[in-house]
C-alpha cells in the first residue's frame, strides 16, 4: 500500500499529482529548491522540504525516507527517465512509481531500442553505423543516448557527414556522457503520433489510444490532441498493436508512451519510448476517462489492471495547449517577472493544470511552462471553437506569453483542416505576426487610465487611478 | 475631475493624448478626437469602460514605462515617452470652450444666458445622472457663446452643451 | 439559423449560455439591470443592454429586436416557465428557445399535468379535491399555479384541513394570480431523482438518464449527482420510459426536466416537469459528453436531434455543489459584499459555472447562486474525493458563503453511504456546526499580521502590513 | 521591524497578542507562547507563513473590525476588541529583555560582553541568514546580562542569544 509520496518534481506537473494523490487519501510531500520557495506546488502538498537540486537522487531518496514516504513519483522531466532514481528508490526500499530500471535503461540507449523493437516486429526507420548509401540521403545523425534535439545533425549529403558525425558525438558526450552516435533516415514533414501504454506487474500491456503532437517549436510540443485527425479506425488499430508490442518487448509496467513518426503515405516508424507520464497526458485522460496518475499509482502497488483494452474507448474530441512564458514573436525567447493578473476561463469542457497562480513568479531557473490549458467537445471543430473561446477569455499579465500565438494557431486554417506535421509553423510563418491594423485607441485608452501622472522610473501600482472621489464637476 | 497630458510611442510615432477623468468616466483627447467615457466598472488592474456605446474590458499592468494592456482577448504594449504632468482641475471641455455631457443625464437648470460673462469656476448648469446632480463649471474666464440645451432635455454622452468663447 | 441569441438571464447561467454561444459562432447579447451594472455576464457577452426588469417580457422581446437577435434564451428562472416570454417571441417572429407556449402553460398548471400524466400510463401520487379520507393523512395542500413551496401546507390531521386549504390558498393568489388548491397524499422522507429529457420538433422524444436531487434546504437543491445512488438499471430503464412518455404526452420540444419523487421500496410518482434548462445540468453533461445548451438551439433551429436514445451512455458520476452566498449555520441567511478573494480549484475533473470573479459585488437584488462547482469521477467514490478536495481548495472571501457547510456535507457518512432523502440536512443536523476544537495559534496570527496598527473604523486593505523594508534588524 | 499589540475576542474570551515583524518574519507572543515565524510567501490578501517547521496557507479579509481567515481550507472569524497600537522599533525580543534569533542563521561577532553596560540601538551581535548580515541591536539601555551563543554558531529561529537587564 502506497500510503506517503514524495513527488520529485515541480511546477504545474508537481501540482496535478498532489491533486489526485490527495484525492485518493494519500499524503503528498512535495521538494522546492530556493527559487521554487514561493512556488505554488510547494504549497499544494501536504508538506514539503527543501532541497538543493531536482537532479539528485540521493537527496531526494533520503528526503524521502526522512519524511515517511514510501514512495517517489518522478513526474516528467528532470530524474524521470533516469536510471540514476529508480535504482536509488530500489537500493532504498521506496517504490518508484515508473518502470524497471532496467527498462529505463533499454529505451534510454536508442540503439538497443531500435534492436529490440525489430525484434518484435515494430517498424524502425533504416538506419546505419556510418555511410549510408548515397541515395538515402537526407539522413539524421543521432546520439544513442540523446533526446530533445540534441546530439541530431540534419545531413544532406555524403560530404559533409564525417563533420557532423564528430560535431553530434562532441555534444552527446557533453550532453549526455556518451559520444556514440549513429544515422538514420531522414523523414521529412512527418506527423508525430503516440500512443499512450500502460502496463501491470501481471503481464497485462494494453493502449490508451494515441496522441497527434505535430504542432512543434525547437523540438518541442505546444499543441496536442486526440484523436489524431490522421488516422483511420484501420491505421488506430494497427498503430495500437505496433504500440503494445513495443511495450511487451520490455514487459513495460507503469504508463509509457511508444512515440512514432508517421508519414503521409500512412506508413509509420518505431521513434522512441518515454518511460514516464508525458506533458500532454490530459488529452488521453480527457477522451477515456481514465486518470493516468491514479493508474500508475495502483500499478506500482502491484494491482493488476482494472479493464481491458476492449473496455477502453475514446469519446469526443481533446486538445490541450501549453501556456509558455515566452515570446513566440520574438524567437520563443523565454521571459520571466511576476503573474499580476491570472483570470483562467470557466465553463464546460475545461481544464487547468497550473503550477501558478496570481502573484506567482516565473524564474529563468526552469522550464518556462506555466500552465496546461486542455479542453473537450464531443467533435474537433467544437473543440477547436472551444479552444479559441478559453484562449480569448484567459488573461495572464505581468509575464509576456504564448496565449495569444497559440490563438492564432488554433485560429488558422492548417489547423481547422488538420493539416499537421512537424514543421507546421515553418509553413505557416504568419501566425508569429500580430494581426495587423492600427493600435485600437481603446488600447491606449486603457492605457492611459493607468499611467501615473509623473513616470516615477519603477513599477506603479494601478489602484492610484481610482482614488478620485465620487464624479464631481470642480 | 484631474486632467493629465500623455505622450505614447505607437508604430514609430509620437501619439499625444489628453485624459480628464473623474470616478465615473471623463473624456478622452487623441488626436482630433474627443472621445467621451464612462466606467462600467474598476478594479486593482483595470475595468471595464463605455466608449461610443460599447463595452471594452481591459487590463493594464505597467513595468516602468512600458504598459501592457489586454483589450477584449488582445495584448498590447505601449511605451510611455515623454513625462506626463497634472494638469489643473477643468471642466468636461477640451481647451476649445466647449462644454460637454460628461455621462449621458437630464439637464436640471442652466445658470446662464447667452452672451453673459462668467468667471473661471462659476456654475453654468446643472445635470442629472445616476442620481447625482453634478454642476458644469466654466474652464476658464469668457463669454457665454452659446447655449445648446434646455432644462430638463435629456443629453448623451458628450453632446454639446455650452460654449464659452474669450 | 440562429445567429444572435439574446440571453434574457443573469448570473451563472447568463455566462455558461454566452460561452456556447460564442463557441458557435452566434452572436450573445445579455441584458442587465441598474444592480447587475457590472456584473459578470454583462462582461461575458458580445453586447449587453440595460433593463428594467429580468421579468418585463415586452421588455426584452424589444431589446431582441433592437439589437437584431432572432432568438431569445430564457435560462432558468425568471420568465423562463412564464408563457409571457414565449407567447411574446411568437407575437414579434423570434425563436424562443424552449418549448411551445402550450407546454409551459399546461405543465405550469399542477392539476392539468397530473391529468395528462394519468393519461400517459405515468403514475401520479393520489389526490382529491377536497376530504381525503382519514387513512391517507398526513397530506399536503399544494397550489395548482405553483412551483418551489410556496402555498404548500403539510396537513397532519382531518381537523386542520380547512384552514390550511385556506392559507394557501391566499399564498397561491398572492404568488400565482391563481388561488386554486388541491390535496395529495404525503410521501415521507422521499429522494427527489429527476429525469432530463430532449425532444426535437419531429416528434423524437428521448431521456439522458437521471438525477439525484435529494439534498436539499428550504425545497431548493444544493447538492445534485448522477446517476443516483438509488437507481437499479432496472428501475432506471422503467422511469426512463416513464419520463420519455410523459414527455411526449404534450409532444416535448427542447430539453426539460421530469421531476419524480422516489419511495425506500422503489415506487416513484410523477411531481412536476420542468420546461426549461435546469440548474443542474451539468452534471448530466459531464457524463454523457452532451451539451443540453447546444442541443437546444439545434433543436430550436428545427433540427432533428443527432443521437438515438441507444446512443446515450452514463460514463462515470458527476456531482455538482451550489455555491451560495448564504451562511448554512445561521439559517442560511444570504449575505452580501465584494469577492476580495476568488480562488477556484485547478485540475482534472472540475467544472466552474460562475457568475462572479475576484472583484464581483453580491447584492441583495436576486439569488444568492454565485457560482456551481461541478466534479466528474470514474466512481461515485472518486467524485465525492475529488469534491472534498476541490472545496477545499476553493478559496472565495469577502463575502459568507457555503463551501465549508458543503464540505461536511459530502464528507459525512449518511452521504458517502448514498443514503439521500430529502430530510437530509434535518437528520444531519450536527453538519450546521462548524467542527469543534479551539481557533488555531495560526489563524490568531494570521489575522494579527493583517490587522492595521489602529482601528479605524473602515475596511482596511491588507497591502499597507508588507511595506515594511527588507528584513533588518533596526 | 515593527511591533504590534492586539486584541482579539476568541471563544468569547478576550486575548491579547504582541506581533514582532519585519518583512521576512517575526515573533507572535500569545498567551506564555513565543512563537517565532517566517514568511515563505506573501500577497495582497495573505500569504504562506512557516510556523514550528509546518507551513500554513491563509487569506484574511478585514471588514472593519472584523476579520475572516482562511486558514488551510477552513475558515474562521475573529473579532478585534481593543484598539490596536503601533508600538516603537524594538530588537526581536520581548519585553523581558531577551534578544532571540528571528530567523535561523549564523552568528558571525558578539560585540559585547556580559556585564557590559548597552545604550539603546547598540549593536550587541551580528548574524547572517539568507545571505544578509542582520544587526542585533539593544531594545533598551541596560546591562548584557547573559550571552548564550558564541560567533560562527548556527541558531535556529527563536533560539535565545542574549539576555539585558536594567
Amino acid at each position: 500500500m502506497i500510503r506517503k509520496v514524495l513527488i520529485a518534481n515541480r511546477g504545474e506537473i508537481a501540482v496535478r499529482i498532489a491533486h489526485i494523490l490527495r484525492e485518493m487519501g494519500i499524503s503528498a510531500i512535495g521538494v522546492f529548491t530556493d527559487p521554487d520557495r514561493e512556488a505554488l506546488h510547494r504549497r499544494s502538498m501536504d508538506e514539503a522540504h527543501r532541497i538543493e537540486s531536482y537532479l539528485d537522487a540521493e537527496e531526494l531518496v533520503r528526503v524521502a525516507r526522512e519524511s515517511g514516504a514510501n514512495a517517489i513519483h518522478p513526474g516528467y522531466g528532470f530524474l524521470s527517465e533516469s536510471t540514476s532514481l529508480s535504482s536509488a528508490c530500489e537500493n532504498a526500499g521506496i517504490t518508484f512509481i515508473g518502470p524497471q530500471t532496467e527498462t529505463i535503461r533499454l529505451m534510454g540507449d536508442k540503439l538497443e531500442a531500435r534492436r529490440l523493437m525489430q525484434a518484435a516486429g515494430v517498424p524502425v526507420l533504416p538506419a546505419w553505423a556510418s555511410n549510408p548509401p548515397e541515395s538515402e540521403y537526407p539522413v539524421l545523425v543521432k546520439a544513442v543516448g540523446g533526446g530533445g534535439g540534441k546530439g541530431m545533425r540534419l545531413v544532406q549529403n555524403p560530404s559533409e557527414l564525417a563533420e557532423a558525425m564528430a560535431a553530434a558525438s562532441r555534444e552527446a558526450a557533453k550532453g549526455f556522457n556518451d559520444a556514440r552516435v549513429f544515422i538514420e533516415k531522414y523523414a521529412r514533414n512527418p506527423r508525430h503520433v503516440e500512443f499512450q501504454v500502460v502496463g501491470d506487474s501481471h503481464g497485462n500491456v494494453m493502449h490508451v489510444f494515441e496522441r497527434e503532437c505535430s504542432i512543434q517549436r525547437r523540438h518541442q510540443k505546444i499543441i496536442e490532441e486526440t484523436p489524431s485527425p490522421a488516422l483511420t479506425p484501420e491505421l488506430r488499430a494497427t498503430m495500437g498493436t505496433m504500440a503494445v508490442a513495443a511495450a511487451k518487448a520490455v514487459a513495460y509496467r507503469g504508463a509509457g508512451t511508444v512515440e512514432f513518426i508517421l508519414d503521409a503515405d500512412g506508413r509509420f516508424y518505431f521513434l522512441e519510448m518515454n518511460t514516464r507520464l508525458q506533458v500532454e497526458h490530459p488529452v488521453t485522460e480527457f477522451t477515456t476517462g481514465l486518470d493516468l496518475v491514479r493508474e500508475q499509482v495502483r500499478i506500482a502497488e502491484g494491482q493488476p489492471l482494472s479493464f481491458r483494452q476492449a473496455d477502453l474507448h475514446q469519446t469526443g474530441h481533446s486538445i490541450e495547449c501549453r501556456i509558455y512564458a515566452e515570446v513566440p514573436e520574438e524567437n520563443f525567447r523565454p521571459d520571466t517577472g511576476t503573474i499580476e493578473v491570472f483570470r483562467p476561463p470557466t465553463g464546460p469542457g475545461i481544464r487547468l493544470d497550473s503550477g501558478v497562480e496570481e502573484g506567482s513568479t516565473v524564474t529563468i531557473d526552469y522550464d518556462p511552462l506555466m500552465a496546461k490549458l486542455i479542453v473537450w467537445a464531443p467533435t474537433r471543430g467544437a473543440a477547436i471553437d472551444r479552444m479559441k473561446r478559453s484562449l480569448r477569455d484567459f488573461v495572464l499579465l505581468g509575464v509576456r506569453n504564448n496565449i495569444e500565438f497559440l490563438g492564432r494557431v488554433v485560429s488558422s486554417k492548417d489547423f481547422a483542416s488538420g493539416n499537421l506535421d512537424t514543421h507546421f509553423l515553418d509553413r505557416n510563418s504568419e501566425l508569429f505576426r500580430p494581426p495587423a491594423g492600427p493600435l485600437p485607441i481603446e488600447a491606449i485608452l486603457a492605457a492611459s487610465l493607468s499611467a501615473s501622472p509623473v513616470t516615477n522610473g519603477g513599477s506603479s501600482s494601478f489602484s492610484n487611478v481610482w482614488t478620485s472621489g465620487p464624479w464631481r464637476n470642480s | 475631475m484631474t486632467g493629465r497630458e500623455l505622450h505614447w510611442r505607437v508604430d514609430g510615432q509620437d501619439v499625444a493624448v489628453r485624459i480628464e477623468e473623474s470616478s465615473a468616466g471623463g473624456i478622452f483627447h487623441i488626436g482630433k478626437e474627443i472621445i467621451p467615457f464612462s466606467f462600467i466598472s474598476k478594479h486593482r488592474h483595470g475595468g471595464t469602460v463605455l466608449v461610443k456605446g460599447n463595452p471594452h474590458q481591459f487590463y493594464v499592468v505597467q513595468d516602468r514605462d512600458s504598459h501592457t494592456v489586454w483589450l477584449n482577448g488582445q495584448t498590447y504594449r505601449l511605451e510611455r515617452t515623454g513625462k506626463g504632468r497634472a494638469l489643473p482641475a477643468t471642466g468636461h471641455n477640451g481647451a476649445d470652450g466647449s462644454i460637454t455631457a460628461l455621462m449621458p443625464g437630464r439637464i436640471l437648470r442652466i445658470d446662464v444666458a447667452e452672451g453673459d460673462a462668467v468667471a473661471e469656476k462659476q456654475t453654468l448648469a446643472t445635470m442629472e445622472s445616476m442620481k447625482m446632480e453634478t454642476s458644469l463649471l466654466a474652464p476658464r474666464p469668457g463669454r457665454v457663446a452659446s447655449i445648446h440645451c434646455t432644462p430638463g432635455q435629456v443629453v448623451d454622452m458628450g453632446q454639446l452643451l455650452i460654449v464659452i468663447e474669450d
